[in-house]
């Protein structure tokens, strides 16, 4: 049932680095993950052999990309359980997807119209909607957050009404690590008759969404959140909805027919893929899935279970230590700071010892503001992080304390 | 009357006996050469497939409980292909084509020819032989 | 001066490939071009020693993989002689550039005013401008092409006039291989007050611009077709430009501060590079820049204009062999039919014997309509070809001449 | 009254002598934490530089042909940094800043916080430093 952490750590080859002199301990897996060599294989061997522009091509290379590309599609389309392989949109990623549904939306929406957000959300997840509701006279409005970085589903359901046409929620909080109630936020969505768009960037990594069995609407995805190569990721949509969205970009592959009077769009999932796509990054992703496939994601969330109650018990022994998220469904993220010690300078120290955290507000300003914090300390776990490299990180904080105080 | 299955068949027999592909492509190129298709009136718009490499058409009839189909393309092999098409699955009953499957194409080595991603029309030519069929078993 | 055909031809590993059972002959570089290792191995070691989030991350793989996107940044600068790094901003290929600066352009346009387009672009040089002639009620004119597959420059002439908003010409065209007098296109256009995008897809691998002295206002590159990466590209504006268009995309990047009341944007090249970018590609498209630069872009230039004398010599001897574009300036590209017979079945045949080209209509309907044909073969070349490549091109075509006759 | 030269020299020189990162941080934090840089008052919305990681203030004045600053941080390290910053160029004539170079920070081994995408506000305040010299060279 466990799993094997010395043979997954050996297929990543960045964990034999050494920084500052010191073996690297990487904590910042939240803003992106490390990439194992079967992905890194699959995309040197993409140029070795069969680098080609994709479909439309008759020779061999450009069937054989095209075969592999769009077999990435289908392996996505398979482990996400979506109902047809077009409703997968490749994407650069989750930024991109969320702004592809704000611009549809441009044309679908009222004056005086609603869109839900939450105060927990990654500020890729709240510009695109607020240029959205500039542009059409929507209003947003916010779920907010309480004091343990959750969602006020009570508030939640004042501000659904039938205005209401589109909540904007993460499903995984990128700042605090809290799961949110996603399944109940589509229902009650639905019950109302809005639409429901999925910010799963955090959850990918460690959580599978069932997409038809939680009904979403729309759901977006980055590849380097998972394990996968930067510059790809996937937007969901049901297809119905995608038919009913404009096209976003205008150029190649997205096009039936072309001329100077008229220009007619071609099928999903082309309408929304104008240009030559991320080729190689779309097929690392299908081996990205694999890989995660290999371990199962049950087993990478077990593992990473151990792994945060382990390091929230051992990091609250650490006197002035405040944790920002506290509720018991959550990924593992910590996100802390220590008593008069500002989370730049902790970051600073940490990485002299050769331990990798983010500082900083992590796009996520709202929350910031909530607690009236600068930015906090966030260490963010993945399958191949230890228990041994978490007493490693509670010394370094200790040691921090003694130098910064 | 060979049924569909039978005439796969036989078709994978012939093609058996090519021993390379230039051999198989000349059998191809000359069906599609042998045979004018479809009548100029049935060339309409709504037949059309426009493929991306080529354009196919396609008029589906029913007859005394068969599907009669005729079909034509621009591009030889295109019509070459549409060719052992129409061989298997006109005057076929609606049933049998809604049983069948493509597996012959397969088996012959033309595969490629049908990827959906090759745009030459031939997969919505099939698409539509199917569905004309279905409309029928209604 | 001369080029080693042999030493280059090593650095591409997919060239030792077999294609049904012959060695691959590889004439469909203005689709996507051939990958060295030098890229390939840029982007593993990228993944192997520094794959991390750039930005405003601490750590020493955030820095490390910072300074080496950036670096990448400074190289293109320099290489394309732009004025200011923060004035390339990263893509993720042409077609995302064009439909950056068409987006832009929405709220900067008003009714009744004038783009102009030419006849022999790329479907991606031309819906993006569909659609925001659509959006703002402007006018979209089209300079038309002669028989040679030239723009009509007194067609142009009479175009231009105080309305003129943009003009939008390839610098090469894809299909035909045409190179387009832009630095007369942009001198005109700059007299009435127009400025000037040039999509640069086909151009950068055979010709270096120099931004500042053709004083072009936009320039769009995708990386796959000058020996680097699928995924990136870069858009060039100038700064006073690129700050006077609004946002693109919203995410995490382009924010200085968001609250959800206000949200203020950060300064180029950020503003345009919301998301988590193809950090990998960036990167490997420095070492692209690097690869040319290694070679020099003028040697294969004059390499390719050999292969381009030597072909067209070569096949205008095949009987019933019509080429399209025959102007002088062009680059290595040819685009042919041959009578009674149609493009895709010759594509097939070639590929039966190793020889990939492209067929079709290239997304460039506009020119098939021109010349009222179905589509082309277009064999493109690039500096890893050599003359036996198009003997071997000259005997197929004859054989499937034979076939097909 | 030393020059600016050599005031990074003698920095340089100070810096020699630690013999691990960490003595070298704890003199940095020192630093850091000897000295309120600015005052209260100009502590304003005008004079702050907003990193993404810390958030730094800097106020200059111009007295008898020398310019004075102060200038104060939120994060230690930052404030260390920007009492070195501080000791070199606050009390230098404008040309002689405007004239300076920043080598010493490399050579000290500090370079990375002044990398222009930290987001510390450092290379911000570096910046101000030069336009205020250079608004009083005119
Ligand atoms: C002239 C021209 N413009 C634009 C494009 C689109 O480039 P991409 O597909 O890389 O976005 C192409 C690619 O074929 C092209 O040839
Ligand atoms: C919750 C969440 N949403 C969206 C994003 C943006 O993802 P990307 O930068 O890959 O587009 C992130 C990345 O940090 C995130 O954590």
């Amino acid at each position: 049932m466990g799993i094997n952490i010395d043979k997954i750590r050996a297929d990543f080859p960045i964990l034999q680095r050494k920084v500052n002199d010191v073996p690297l301990i990487y904590l910042d897996n939240a803003a992106t993950s490390q990439t194992p060599k079967q992905v890194i294989d699959t995309i040197a061997n993409y140029y070795a052999k069969y680098n080609a522009n994709i479909h439309r091509g008759v020779h061999t290379l450009s069937q054989e990309a095209t075969e592999l590309y769009e077999g990435a599609r289908k392996n996505i389309q398979t482990y996400f359980n979506a109902k047809e392989s077009h409703e997968i949109i490749f994407t650069s990623g989750t930024t991109h997807g969320i702004n592809l549904v704000a611009s549809g939306y441009a044309s679908l929406l009222n004056k005086g119209e609603e869109l839900i957000v939450s105060e927990i959300e990654h500020h890729s997840n709240i510009v695109p909607w607020q240029m959205l509701c500039e542009q059409t006279g929507a209003e947003l409005k916010v779920i907010p957050m309480n004091i343990n970085g959750e969602l006020e589903m009570s508030a939640f359901d004042r501000l659904l009404n039938a205005k209401t046409r589109l909540v904007v929620v993460n499903h995984v909080s990128n700042a605090l690590g809290t799961i949110n109630p996603i399944k109940e936020i589509i229902k009650k969505a639905h019950a109302v008759n809005a639409k429901v768009l999925i910010d799963g960037a955090q959850a990918a990594p460690h959580i599978k969404a069932d997409f038809q069995e939680i009904d979403v609407d729309f759901y977006t995805v980055s590849a380097h959140k998972m394990y996968g190569p930067t510059g790809v990721g996937f937007l969901y949509g049901k297809e119905e909805l995608l038919n009913s969205l404009p096209p976003y970009q205008g150029g190649g592959e997205m096009i039936h027919e072309v001329t100077f009077e008229k220009t007619t769009y071609a099928e999903l999932p082309h309408k929304f893929e104008a240009g030559t796509p991320n080729i190689s990054g779309g097929i690392a992703f299908g081996a990205t899935i694999d890989f995660i496939k290999g371990i199962g994601i049950d087993n990478i969330a077990n593992h990473e279970k151990t792994l945060l109650e382990y390091a929230t018990k051992s990091l609250l022994n650490i006197e002035g230590l405040h944790i920002y998220g506290n509720v018991a469904n959550k990924t593992a993220v910590i996100s802390f700071n220590i008593e008069g010690i500002h989370p730049y300078d902790l970051g600073n120290i940490l990485d002299k010892l050769g331990i990798a955290v983010r500082t900083g507000h992590h796009c996520a300003q709202p929350i910031m503001s909530y607690y009236n914090i600068p930015g906090t300390v966030r260490a963010s776990f993945a399958v191949y992080n230890t228990l041994s490299e978490i007493d490693t990180l509670v010394k370094g904080i200790q040691k921090a304390i003694t130098l910064l105080k | 009357m060979q049924t569909l299955k039978e005439i796969q068949e036989s078709i994978i027999e012939e093609f058996a006996i090519f021993s390379d592909w230039t051999e198989k492509y000349e059998y191809i190129i000359d069906l599609g050469k042998s045979l004018p298709l479809i009548e100029p009136q049935h060339k309409t718009d709504e037949n059309i497939v426009k493929g991306c490499q080529s354009n196919v058409w396609l008029h589906a009839d029913f007859q005394d409980g068969k599907m009669i189909y005729k079909a034509d393309g621009d591009a030889i092999i295109t019509k070459g292909i549409i060719a052992l098409l129409l061989r298997v699955y006109s005057n076929q009953s609606p049933k049998e084509i809604v049983n069948s499957d493509l597996s012959f194409i397969d088996s012959i080595g033309l595969k490629e020819h049908l990827s959906p991603t090759r745009a030459n029309g031939l997969v919505a030519i099939v698409k539509r032989i199917r569905i004309e069929a279905i409309a029928r078993t209604k």
